[in-house]
């Protein structure tokens, strides 16, 4: 498959190097490392001022049912967060008063699959990425989100800014009492 | 550490350290512990610390020798180790536990001299036990990988749990 | 349906049901009778040296705070605010100057008083009574020599007369050398599917398993004879140790050359320097029997229901029941605070190394207990007994030494006391119904003499 | 209709003295008690299944819970909706897995028995292998609930033969509700999709603390206004001008600036969009709920429902063993907004109780420790304060419904509880108290009542 696709983008021109490919991979890897110890103050860095930041909320429905779930910004969202909006949730963490989140929660962030495409922007990449995103906080209270993320990020000199993400959630009762947690 | 990702990336090392750790995670899997030992560096420390969940703000001093670990191995206490795992008294791993690593978000942070990378990953372990339920454990690490001609061998890991309360009856497992 | 106890467990013939390990009506009956009226560990003193240092723990399925006052003394609390119920504090260890909920803001001192009310004149008009709704505390709080142990019946007895003849061997780690007792670093959790009665009866009185299920571990780390004992059970010396029972449901197992706790030590030489520069002065303290045989000796010491510790292997454990199947066991390192710092960080990382989460004994006897557990939820295996008659009836009186005493770390004496004792908890409607033994005291042998 | 474990005779009062202000744990968290919940008040009670704008064409349906009790609720061709369990009569099978959707027939996946969207059977796979007399078909189509019906675009429905009419169950409750389904020409519609999440809590935590409990807001929810709130702390109540108001166990509590709940939604252009209709809403519903509608306020409807009137935030408490609660949460908009300002309430409304929201994150901590320290022994029998407020009484001109002043206040969550005793103790729905005793009537608009009620 993996073939297949990478035949694919070579004949539409959209494959990317393997310089490339690895410098966005190293990307989404240190954007874990930095949700996993709770540094925001630098994740927030990597996210760019046109941000969109997208996890819909997925319901059971038949295949016949042609409702667009995922991309239909109308519909009930997890997050349809600009950066402002982002920062807005994040500042909740700093005003010393977010008493659920001390304690610390522990987060791992297991980002696998990454594939890597050209866009019509030269400065912009599509990158798709698997997550596991696991939390354990109190004495036994885990939580295991898993689910899949297209990306739109933007080379700006050495680093890359998100410009885009759609996360999308396997879940459709989310099985946990929040979400504090990115993916 | 530098937390920037290098740039731009050295494509080879990384490959050939990810390379690494599927081949060790691979090696234990397999219950190849003669092998995984062969990649350690003679004088490799590998830790796990204990942690509690304390308040943020937390005002009291650490604890007076330390908090303990659940690992702190040198490469005499990993041979052990696996001493008794190749004893064969070891009943709770006999019919073997079925455990699967996986290892992801491999990140090179760190460069600090040419045959030497500090590196990031993660890892998700899969247990099948032999009662029948299958636990989850994930855990992140940070390493030191030397480059010996062709070879690359592990000199350093800290390993930190995401659990406080080790939600399995043992841990007969390298991380 | 009133549970027939009575047919549960035959100590005469060391007959157990299954019943007794996963029934679920027995278990709640076990939360009332023997966690809601037993004196309980809480919390060593050395982990909450200071005022506003703090524990977190569990009584039963109770959820505790233990916290030092500003006089010195220890109080315990339910960790759950009287307004909400919410738990108060969620952090394992800590300091504090005051708890404070998070749903409302009610705020707790440490001495349990509810101190702040948000918002007390406007919501409240003023009109709260404060003093009716601090933290619930627990009945009785009361300590031994550093053993801080919690208890919610007002008419138990006194904790000295509940740890009772236990004492004589407690005082070993406790009162050997001037300095006193500590627990070192932090608290080991581990989940394990097994009834908690499993992991006390194992090391209450079963040497006979070490042999065995212990084998590879021993193979790998034995750096001494274990008197008594040996890899596979060949060559068992029975008359190496002593099961020690009947002291109002506290047991003893004690190696009796001395040295034979420091066998799993790689390299024991520090600490076999540490136990001859000081054999005389704990000679002194405690006279020859303890002194020569029984410090430094493999000593495992099982205080009813649900402590256990370990002085020369150095491990103190608790079991917190959390349903007929399943426990939280909680381990910490020992050490006399005599020891030095060396000494001390090597202790800490032997018991990592054989009994902390990934120790090599521990890993051994996990599957064990819980396959005992699970074992015993079929049909018909509930149906079924299982046995502790080994060395039926060949215990009496042990010169220099109280209680109903076996020969041999092989026996299962101790398990039966066990059984014995919570029959009688689970029997009993009220602690004056409980008996109190401490079978040949040394005391009353002192007076037979005089 | 009537159910086995109905008559079992126990002693609830045992659990409560509301006269004196104090809850028994036990309620929280006892498998017992939660058995006989599902009995005596979710197979009893009026609940609430759907927003009417949720279905609107003939063969929409969706399915939902009532107790325990999957159903689907689906609109018929002649537009009215019925409700029904989601459970074929022939081997219990589920007969629709979707959350929603348009459909003409419930096919069963196990024999493909086939139902209409009455619920009526219409055939089968393999039809020819019963005899003739197997089979009555008007006796084995899905099994529809006793009643169903609407109340201002909220549907509701009810196992219960004996229930009094929806209007008599909302009673003068129903002066609230209006204020957030009939604030504005056109009435309301819910925003697409449903996001479902699970605490290990007893329902009744998140229905007590929406039905009175401002108390918590300015501690719990520190973190979250000044998220929202450009750092500033919750403004202090107004104790003399707030109230809490509680009819047949349902509860608003609210203050009367019209204003505090439009700042924490964080979303200027929605204040200004309720700031140029309220005129008109006190044209429409009286000066004194213009001035509510907008407050720092919430309330919940007995049994499961809650909402936010001004956050948008519309929630049911579905209840899954003694610990555990699925919680499902809607935004509610009026159908006359414009695209963006619906736009604007939905992500509002996410951003604040939603499951990543900056409330929403410390709310459930506090439900399920709540819960789950109640598997103590001795901890259970501990009891829990609930008398804040208790000598604070008044009779109001205007404000229907048992009244107390100022918001701070345990009396509406102490009304809940008297509604839930009330339920658990009296098998004759028709000897149940009515708290208090209804002053609307039978008046069918709020908005028309004579003297008092239009002020």
């Amino acid at each position: 498959m993996t073939d297949t696709a990478t035949l694919e983008r070579t004949r539409q021109g959209t494959a990317a190097s393997l310089e490339l490919t690895h410098a966005l991979a190293q990307t989404l890897y240190r954007e874990a490392r930095l949700l996993d110890t709770e540094n925001y103050a630098d994740w927030a860095e990597m996210l760019a001022e046109d941000l969109h930041y997208h996890m819909p909320g997925i319901e059971t429905r038949y295949r016949r049912d042609k409702t667009d779930q995922v991309t239909d910004l109308t519909r009930m969202a997890y997050y349809n967060d600009s950066k402002p909006e982002i920062l807005k949730r994040l500042s909740r963490l700093e005003t010393g008063t977010a008493w659920s989140e001390d304690p610390a929660t522990r987060y791992t962030h297991i980002i696998t699959n990454v594939e890597v495409e050209l866009t019509e922007n030269a400065d912009e990449f599509r990158v798709y990425s698997n997550f596991y995103a696991y939390r354990n906080r109190n004495e036994r209270d885990e939580d295991s989100l898993i689910g899949n993320r297209i990306d739109i990020w933007r080379q700006v000199g050495n680093s890359f800014q998100l410009v885009k993400r759609r996360a999308i959630l396997k879940h459709n009762v989310l099985l946990s009492k929040n979400l504090n947690i990115y993916v | 550490m530098l937390d920037r990702p290098l740039s731009p990336p050295p494509v080879e090392v990384i490959v050939a350290v990810t390379q690494a750790l599927h081949c060790e995670a691979r090696l234990l899997d397999n219950e190849d512990f003669d092998g995984w030992l062969a990649m350690l560096d003679e004088d490799i420390c590998y830790r796990m610390e204990l942690k509690s969940r304390r308040f943020r703000a937390d005002r009291s001093p650490p604890l007076p020798v330390g908090p303990g670990v659940i690992f702190n191995e040198d490469l005499g206490r990993l041979k052990l180790r696996v001493d008794r795992l190749k004893s064969g008294f070891v009943w709770a791993e006999d019919p073997p536990n079925f455990i699967r690593r996986a290892i992801s978000n491999v990140e090179v942070v760190a460069r600090p001299a040419e045959n030497e990378v500090r590196v990031h990953s993660v890892l998700i372990m899969h247990r099948n036990r032999i009662d029948g339920t299958t636990r989850v454990l994930t855990a992140a690490r940070t390493d030191l990988w030397r480059g010996e001609g062709q070879a690359w061998l592990l000199v350093a890991r800290d390993i930190v749990l995401d659990h406080s309360v080790l939600p399995d009856s043992n841990l007969n497992a390298f991380f | 349906m009133a549970l027939d106890i009575a047919s549960l467990v035959d100590t005469g013939t060391g007959r157990q049901s299954r019943l007794i390990y996963a029934n679920e009506e027995i278990y709640r009956q076990e939360l009332e009778r023997i966690f809601g009226r037993c004196w309980l560990f809480l919390v060593h003193t050395s982990q909450i040296p200071k005022p506003g240092d703090y524990f977190r723990t569990f009584m039963g399925e109770d959820d505790v705070i233990v916290i030092r006052q500003k006089d010195g003394s220890i109080k315990a609390f339910l960790n759950s605010c009287t307004h909400r119920g919410n738990r108060v504090c969620r952090a394992d260890r800590g300091n504090a100057r005051a708890f404070t909920c998070n749903y409302h803001g009610w705020s707790f001192a440490p001495d349990g008083a509810l101190a702040g009310v948000p918002l007390e004149n406007e919501a409240y008009f003023g009109e709260l009574d404060r003093s009716k709704f601090g933290l619930v505390p627990v009945t009785k709080v009361s300590e031994y020599k550093g053993l801080v142990f919690g208890c919610w019946d007002a008419n138990s007895p006194s904790l000295e007369d509940y740890l009772g003849d236990a004492k004589f061997f407690l005082d070993v780690w406790l009162d050997a050398m001037p300095g006193g007792s500590a627990l070192l670093g932090e608290t080991q959790k581990m989940v394990l599917g097994t009834n908690w009665k499993l992991p006390v009866e194992n090391v209450c009185g079963d040497g006979y398993h070490l042999g065995w299920a212990h084998a590879g571990a021993m193979s790998a780390v034995q750096s001494m004879d274990l008197t008594g004992l040996s890899v596979g059970n060949s060559g068992v010396d029975l008359d190496g140790g002593l099961s020690v029972a009947g002291m109002n449901g506290h047991m003893v197992l004690s190696a009796l050359d001395g040295v034979s706790g420091y066998a799993f030590y790689p390299d024991p030489k520090p600490i076999l320097e540490y136990l001859e520069a000081n054999r005389q002065t704990v000679i002194d303290r405690l006279g020859e029997v303890r002194g020569k045989q029984v410090w430094g000796a493999q000593v495992n010491i099982t205080i009813f229901p649900n402590l256990q510790l370990l002085p020369g292997l150095n491990w103190f454990r608790v079991y917190h029941p959390k349903g007929p199947g399943q426990i939280e066991q909680w381990t910490w390192a020992m050490a006399e605070n005599d020891m030095p710092e060396a000494v001390k960080t090597q202790i800490l990382e032997n018991q990592c190394l054989t009994f902390g989460l990934a120790g090599l004994f521990d890993n051994d006897d996990g599957d064990n207990l819980a396959a005992c557990t699970e074992q015993s939820r079929g049909w018909r295996t509930a149906q079924m007994d299982v046995y502790t008659n080994m060395a039926l009836g060949r215990s009496g009186k042990r010169e220099g030494f109280p209680g109903d005493i076996a020969a041999g770390l092989v026996s299962e004496h101790n398990q039966r006391y066990f059984y014995r004792r919570w029959q009688e908890h689970m029997m009993a409607e009220n602690w004056a119904e409980v008996p109190t033994y401490n079978i040949n005291s040394l005391t009353a042998q002192e007076a037979e003499h005089a | 209709m009537r159910f086995e474990r109905i008559g079992r005779e126990p002693d609830y009062s045992r659990y409560m003295d509301l006269k004196e202000g104090w809850l028994d744990r036990r309620i929280f968290s006892d498998a017992d008690i939660y058995e006989e919940e599902l009995y005596r008040i979710f197979a009893r009670s009026w609940l609430f299944v759907a927003h009417e704008s949720q279905i609107p064409k003939a063969g929409d349906f969706l399915t939902t819970h009532m107790g325990e009790d999957a159903v689907i609720v689906a609109r018929q061709a002649d537009g009215s909706i019925r409700v029904m369990l989601n459970s074929c009569p022939h081997r219990g099978n589920k007969v629709c897995f979707a959350d929603a959707g348009n459909t003409r027939r419930f096919v069963c996946n196990y024999h493909g028995w086939a139902f209409d969207t009455a619920g009526d059977l219409k055939g089968m796979h393999e039809e020819y292998c019963y005899d003739d007399g197997d089979i009555d078909f008007k006796n084995h189509g899905l099994k529809n609930v006793a009643k169903v019906s609407s109340y201002k675009g909220l549907v509701f429905a009810t196992f219960n033969g004996d229930a009094p009419s929806l209007e008599a169950w909302l009673g003068d409750f129903r002066w609230y509700l209006d204020m957030i389904l009939d604030n504005e020409e056109g009435g309301t519609e819910f925003i697409g999709g449903c996001i479902k999440s699970v605490m290990s809590a007893n329902w009744k935590f998140g229905v007590e603390n929406f039905i009175g409990d401002a108390y918590h807001a300015g501690w719990t929810h520190d973190s979250g206004c000044r998220s929202m709130n450009d750092g500033m702390p919750f403004p202090p109540i107004d104790m003399e001008n707030s109230y809490h108001a509680s009819v047949n166990g349902h509860g608003w509590e609210f203050g009367t600036e019209g204003v505090g709940d439009l700042v924490l939604l964080g979303r200027p252009k929605v204040m200004d969009y309720y700031n140029k209709i309220r005129p008109k809403m006190a044209e429409r519903l009286g000066e004194m709920r213009s001035k509510i509608f907008g407050s720092v306020a919430s309330a919940s409807i007995f049994p499961n429902v809650s909402f936010l009137p001004g956050i948008s935030t519309f929630r049911q408490w579905q209840p899954k063993g003694p610990m555990q609660f699925e919680l499902k949460t809607w935004v509610i908009v009026n159908k006359n907004m414009p695209d963006d300002i619906k736009e604007e309430v939905t992500k509002g409304v996410m951003q604040t109780f939603g499951p990543g929201g900056t409330f929403e994150m410390d709310d459930g901590e506090n439900w399920e420790n709540c819960t789950t320290v109640n598997r103590g022994v001795v901890t259970r029998h501990e009891r829990l304060h609930y008398r804040c407020g208790i000598g604070r009484q008044i009779e109001h001109d205007t404000l229907p419904g048992i009244v107390y002043r100022g918001q701070y206040n345990d009396a509406n969550q102490r009304g809940f509880y008297q509604r839930w005793l009330d339920m658990m103790t009296h098998d004759d729905f028709s000897k149940m108290p009515t708290r208090p005793e209804p002053r609307l009537g039978n008046v069918a608009e709020t908005r028309d009542l004579p003297g008092l009620f239009a002020l």
